[in-house]
């Protein structure tokens, strides 16, 4: 038995995840059927169960997704406080790596995020449209989420069971800091290349939207995710925290630095899933504009307040970290 | 204007596939592993570009290095013999391993299942064995030098460090 | 959606159902009422001493034997002092005196050579009162202490039995700040070497050496040196006093979440049964409501609105009767299971509410009672006109 | 029924005010001097309540190992916050 299964915290992130579980198995047996049995056309009791029964996934979807959202912060926050019991964690960085399964759960929670955003989005433009055009592609939506929810489920209980109160962790300077003599940075690369890297794609991106080209939007979309990522941890994080050596993508979610950190990840996260919605969405033959401006717009935010901390940084000292 | 911003799209994709390109070529990641190394020798070590695997330390000198060929000709390279052997206790390959020491009196490789080892040297992560190749009245085995990590008697343990010393 | 007619029918159905969600509401609000305030409590304790924290040494020495924490020889004290990097190395010289098997309380010496000591000394007592600290044998009491002296007769002066058999008297000088109960309740105040006499310790010997560390990248490396110090030497840092303490609250608190994983599954239970048995007119409603043109979503829209007004209804009822229980009435019977029962007086806790744990009750509850209710209420709203009115 | 509605919002809004206006009107800083001043002198933090039965058991910085299932956990009358040693 581990100590962590008397924090408060992690009993009732556990216990709620295991009743939106069961919620998903309710899901996933509605969906399956559906496409299994639907038919539109027909006039069948059965297919009229259905129909009803759609709205229940509906409700159930919207539900997931609040609390999911509600439970990432959570799990965050959740994370941050268990720094005091393990020997070594400074913050959540500490502990999320306590075990191989956090960077991938944490990882998986952002992915279903996206899944149950995208379901909510194509099913008000399908409730819309009298016919449901859109059926089959967002009961395939609802399917990979309940996997992908299924799978998170799996992953909080590894990770959880797998972390060991008495071993040390690393903290996040050591996490995130350079190790010796090795590059952090992923494809090799150093830190102007890196920020020559992040602007060069978030232009590529503004543009690729405002041409709507997809399959160029989609890449540029992705890598600048990446890039965005270890930008912010490895470049930008630093000017927030004002310290060089205070790498940690987590400590900004902290009140000492005025809860930046959801507003920085926030629009980098939902700016890509708009952008990435969008781009599914048109493929499927809606094009919605509104995602797009609204990516856009996240995204064009996640860069300005990213550069505006380093500007307002030298402009106070009249040097770069 | 559209045709302006899908040359400045490709321009810049272009860039950035240059970027990605020549930094993925750009080798300067430090060694931790070095395979096919069938004939089981010990590698010179290349000094400030290595990292010892268990404490994730750059290895800056050969004095007290340590070398572990796996029958499969992977070497994974020590800044002490103390890290190597605990890094060694996990490994399911521990036994059929070749071990090498860099000793401290003659300044050679030497077979490290072989070597005596001193039990107050200055090392690097201070567990305070040094290899030798020759005996002297303080210097123990392999085996028990290795049981002496394992247990933690070392001059890290501040209790075995005063007594050891004397203060 | 939410338009005025809307919003009307909503609280029309809110209050005509009232009756039905009376007992809801209540099962509901005692939950939430016994979680929050054991979190509450445990917050604002855990909050008290953090507040503290800083004020303990980084590092303490103790000589321990078997187990025990003997004392130490004095003459450690300069040698310790020349380690460089520390700073502040004092002598603490205190134990627990048992007035019988029951009732015991701490007695702290002042070593009044000691310049920390004697300034925060200067901050607890005027000029007159030091004076007469410093020249008689008298003591600084906490509340519980002084309570206890009045109920057994000794309003003035306490006579202390010496483990060499003699008897000691010592004055009341001063009672300490009841604000301040809930880390002198029980405390004792007495000059060091009156200390001493009472804990039976011989003149040169002590309890165990506190001391701090400024640069904490040294701590680690002075820890080690004062563990080599001499053979049974045992040193404890502040942050393993701090995982202690979060690992202590984390158990008695999460004891009792366990416990209420039970009452919360048999609550959302009852919920469930409750809203199954949803009443043919709660359906001839829905049925009139589709025929006047109501979606399907509309409907569901209101029943969602209705659970989540009962969730934040109950909420926030249950979170201000936890808030009263535990700080204006001070938290009775529950208090005694956090901090035990010894010398009992009123003890006041800072009230500190923990966003974090707000978050917890909420999710808890919120989560429970939105899955539990959400399939009946689907049922209801989903209900065919035809079926109902037929 | 809008208005009563309203008024029953508002009660609960007041109810959170209140809570909100006690916390902020409590003299924290004026009980925190007084735990400042009390363990300035002593260096000792730890609540003094305590069953005094169970103090020698348990000591500060020191797992109780009495738990033989849970050696990690404090056992179920690990109630004493005492002063140790």
């Amino acid at each position: 038995m581990n100590p962590l299964f008397l924090n408060n915290q992690v009993i009732v992130y556990l216990f709620s995840e295991a009743a939106l579980l069961a919620l998903t198995i309710l899901l996933f047996a509605k969906i399956v059927k559906f496409l299994w049995f639907w038919d539109f056309r027909s006039y069948s009791n059965r297919q009229l169960k259905l129909e009803k029964e759609a709205y229940l996934a509906m409700t159930i979807a919207t539900l997931l997704f609040t609390l999911k959202s509600v439970l990432l912060i959570f799990f965050v926050h959740t994370i941050d406080k268990l720094s005091l019991i393990i020997p070594g964690a400074m913050c959540a960085a500490g502990v999320i790596s306590a075990n191989s399964y956090g960077m991938d759960l944490l990882f998986i929670k952002l992915t279903v995020i996206f899944t149950l955003l995208l379901f909510l989005i194509a099913n008000s433009y399908d409730l819309q449209a009298k016919t449901y055009p859109l059926f089959r592609f967002k009961s395939w939506v609802l399917i990979i989420a309940s996997g992908l929810i299924f799978i998170e489920f799996f992953l909080d209980i590894s990770y959880f069971t797998h972390i060991d109160t008495s071993t040390p962790v690393s903290c996040c300077s050591a996490l995130f800091g350079n190790l010796e003599g090795a590059n952090p940075l992923p494809f090799g690369l150093d830190i102007t290349k890196l920020l020559l890297l992040f602007y060069m794609l978030y232009l590529g991106t503004i543009i690729a939207l405002t041409l709507e080209t997809k399959t160029i939007t989609l890449l540029t979309l992705l890598l600048f995710g990446v890039i965005a990522y270890y930008g912010v941890v490895y470049f930008f994080g630093t000017y927030i925290y004002e310290l060089p050596t205070h790498k940690c993508p987590f400590c900004m979610l902290q009140r000492e630095y005025y809860y930046v950190g959801y507003l920085l990840w926030g629009s980098l996260f939902f700016g890509l899933f708009f952008g990435v919605i969008w781009v599914i969405m048109s493929q499927v033959g809606y094009n919605i504009t509104k995602a797009k401006w609204a990516s856009m717009l996240l995204l064009t935010l996640f860069v300005a307040l990213c550069s505006l901390y380093v500007a307002i940084y030298y402009s106070k000292n009249g040097v770069l970290l | 204007m559209k045709q302006i911003l899908k040359i400045l799209l490709t321009v810049i994709l272009l860039v950035v596939v240059a970027i990605l390109l020549l930094s993925v070529l750009k080798k300067d990641a430090p060694i931790v592993v070095v395979k096919g190394n069938l004939a089981q020798k010990p590698l010179p070590i290349k000094l400030n570009k290595t990292n010892d695997t268990e404490c994730a330390m750059l290895i800056k000198t050969t004095r007290n290095a340590a070398e572990v060929v796996a029958p499969d000709g992977r070497t994974w390279f020590f800044d002490d013999p103390g890290c190597m052997v605990k890094w060694l206790e996990s490994k399911p390959f521990k036994e059929q391993v070749k071990i090498w020491v860099h000793t401290i009196d003659t300044n050679r490789w030497i077979d490290g299942k072989k070597a005596k080892y001193g039990v107050k040297d200055h090392t690097a992560m201070h567990y305070g064995f040094g290899a030798r190749e020759k005996e002297n009245n303080e210097t123990i085995d392999f085996k028990q030098m290795q049981l002496r990590i394992y247990r933690g008697e070392t001059l890290a343990n501040p209790k075995f460090r005063a007594k050891l010393l004397g203060k | 959606m939410l338009n005025n007619s809307f919003f009307y029918f909503f609280t029309l159905s809110l209050f005509k159902n009232r009756k039905r969600y009376f007992a809801i509401v209540t099962i509901s609000t005692l939950v939430i009422f016994l979680l929050s305030s054991v979190l509450f409590l445990s917050d604002s304790i855990k909050y008290s001493i953090n507040s503290q924290l800083e004020l303990e040494p980084d590092l303490i020495v103790q000589k321990r034997l078997g187990g025990r924490v003997v004392p130490l020889d004095e003459s450690i004290v300069d040698t310790i002092a020349e380690i460089y990097g520390v700073s502040q190395v004092t002598k603490r010289v205190y134990g627990r005196y048992y007035f019988d098997k029951e009732y015991s309380a701490l007695i702290f010496g002042v070593d009044f050579l000691d310049e920390q000591s004697s300034k925060a000394l200067a901050k607890l007592l005027n000029r007159e009162d030091l004076k007469r600290f410093l020249s008689s044998e008298s003591m600084l009491v906490g509340e519980g202490v002084f309570n206890y002296f009045k109920s057994h007769f000794y309003p003035k002066a306490y006579n202390f039995l010496t483990p060499s058999g003699k008897i000691k008297s010592v004055k009341i000088l001063k009672v300490l700040d009841r604000r301040s109960n809930l880390f002198s309740n029980n405390l004792i105040i007495l000059p060091q070497e009156l200390a001493k006499e009472i804990l039976g310790l011989k003149s040169n010997e002590i309890s165990d050496i506190a001391l701090n560390v400024p640069n904490p990248d040294e701590a680690a490396n002075i820890q080690r040196k004062l563990e080599g110090l001499f053979l049974n030497a045992f040193i404890s840092g502040k942050r393993e006093m701090q995982k202690e303490y979060e690992n202590l609250f984390n158990y008695k608190g999460g004891l009792f979440l366990a416990l209420y994983l039970i009452v919360v599954m048999t609550l959302s239970l009852i919920l469930y049964q409750r809203y199954s048995l949803a009443n043919s007119l709660e359906k001839r409603e829905v049925a009139i409501l589709r025929s006047l043109g109501w979606s399907i979503k509309d409907l569901l829209g209101l029943k969602a609105l209705e659970n989540i007004m009962l969730v934040l209804f109950s909420f926030t009822l249950g979170l201000f009767l936890g808030y009263l229980y535990v700080f204006i009435l001070k938290a009775p019977l529950l208090s005694e299971l956090f901090l035990g029962k010894n010398l009992q007086t009123q003890i006041e806790f800072l009230p500190h509410i923990d966003y974090l744990s707000l978050a917890t009750i909420f999710i808890l509850y919120a989560t429970t009672f939105l899955s539990a209710v959400l399939i009946p209420v689907w049922r209801v709203a989903t209900t065919e006109p035809k079926e109902a009115l037929s | 029924m809008v208005k009563e509605f309203i008024v029953l919002a508002s009660i609960l809004i007041l109810f959170i005010l209140s809570m909100l206006l006690h916390s902020l009107l409590f003299d924290t800083k004026g009980s925190k001097s007084a735990y400042r001043s009390i363990v300035a002198l002593t260096h000792i933090v730890e609540p003094s309540f305590a069953p005094s039965s169970f103090e020698p058991i348990i000591r500060k910085g020191k797992k109780s190992r009495t738990n033989s299932i849970y050696p990690e956990l404090p056992q179920i009358n690990y109630l004493d916050f005492a002063y140790a040693q």
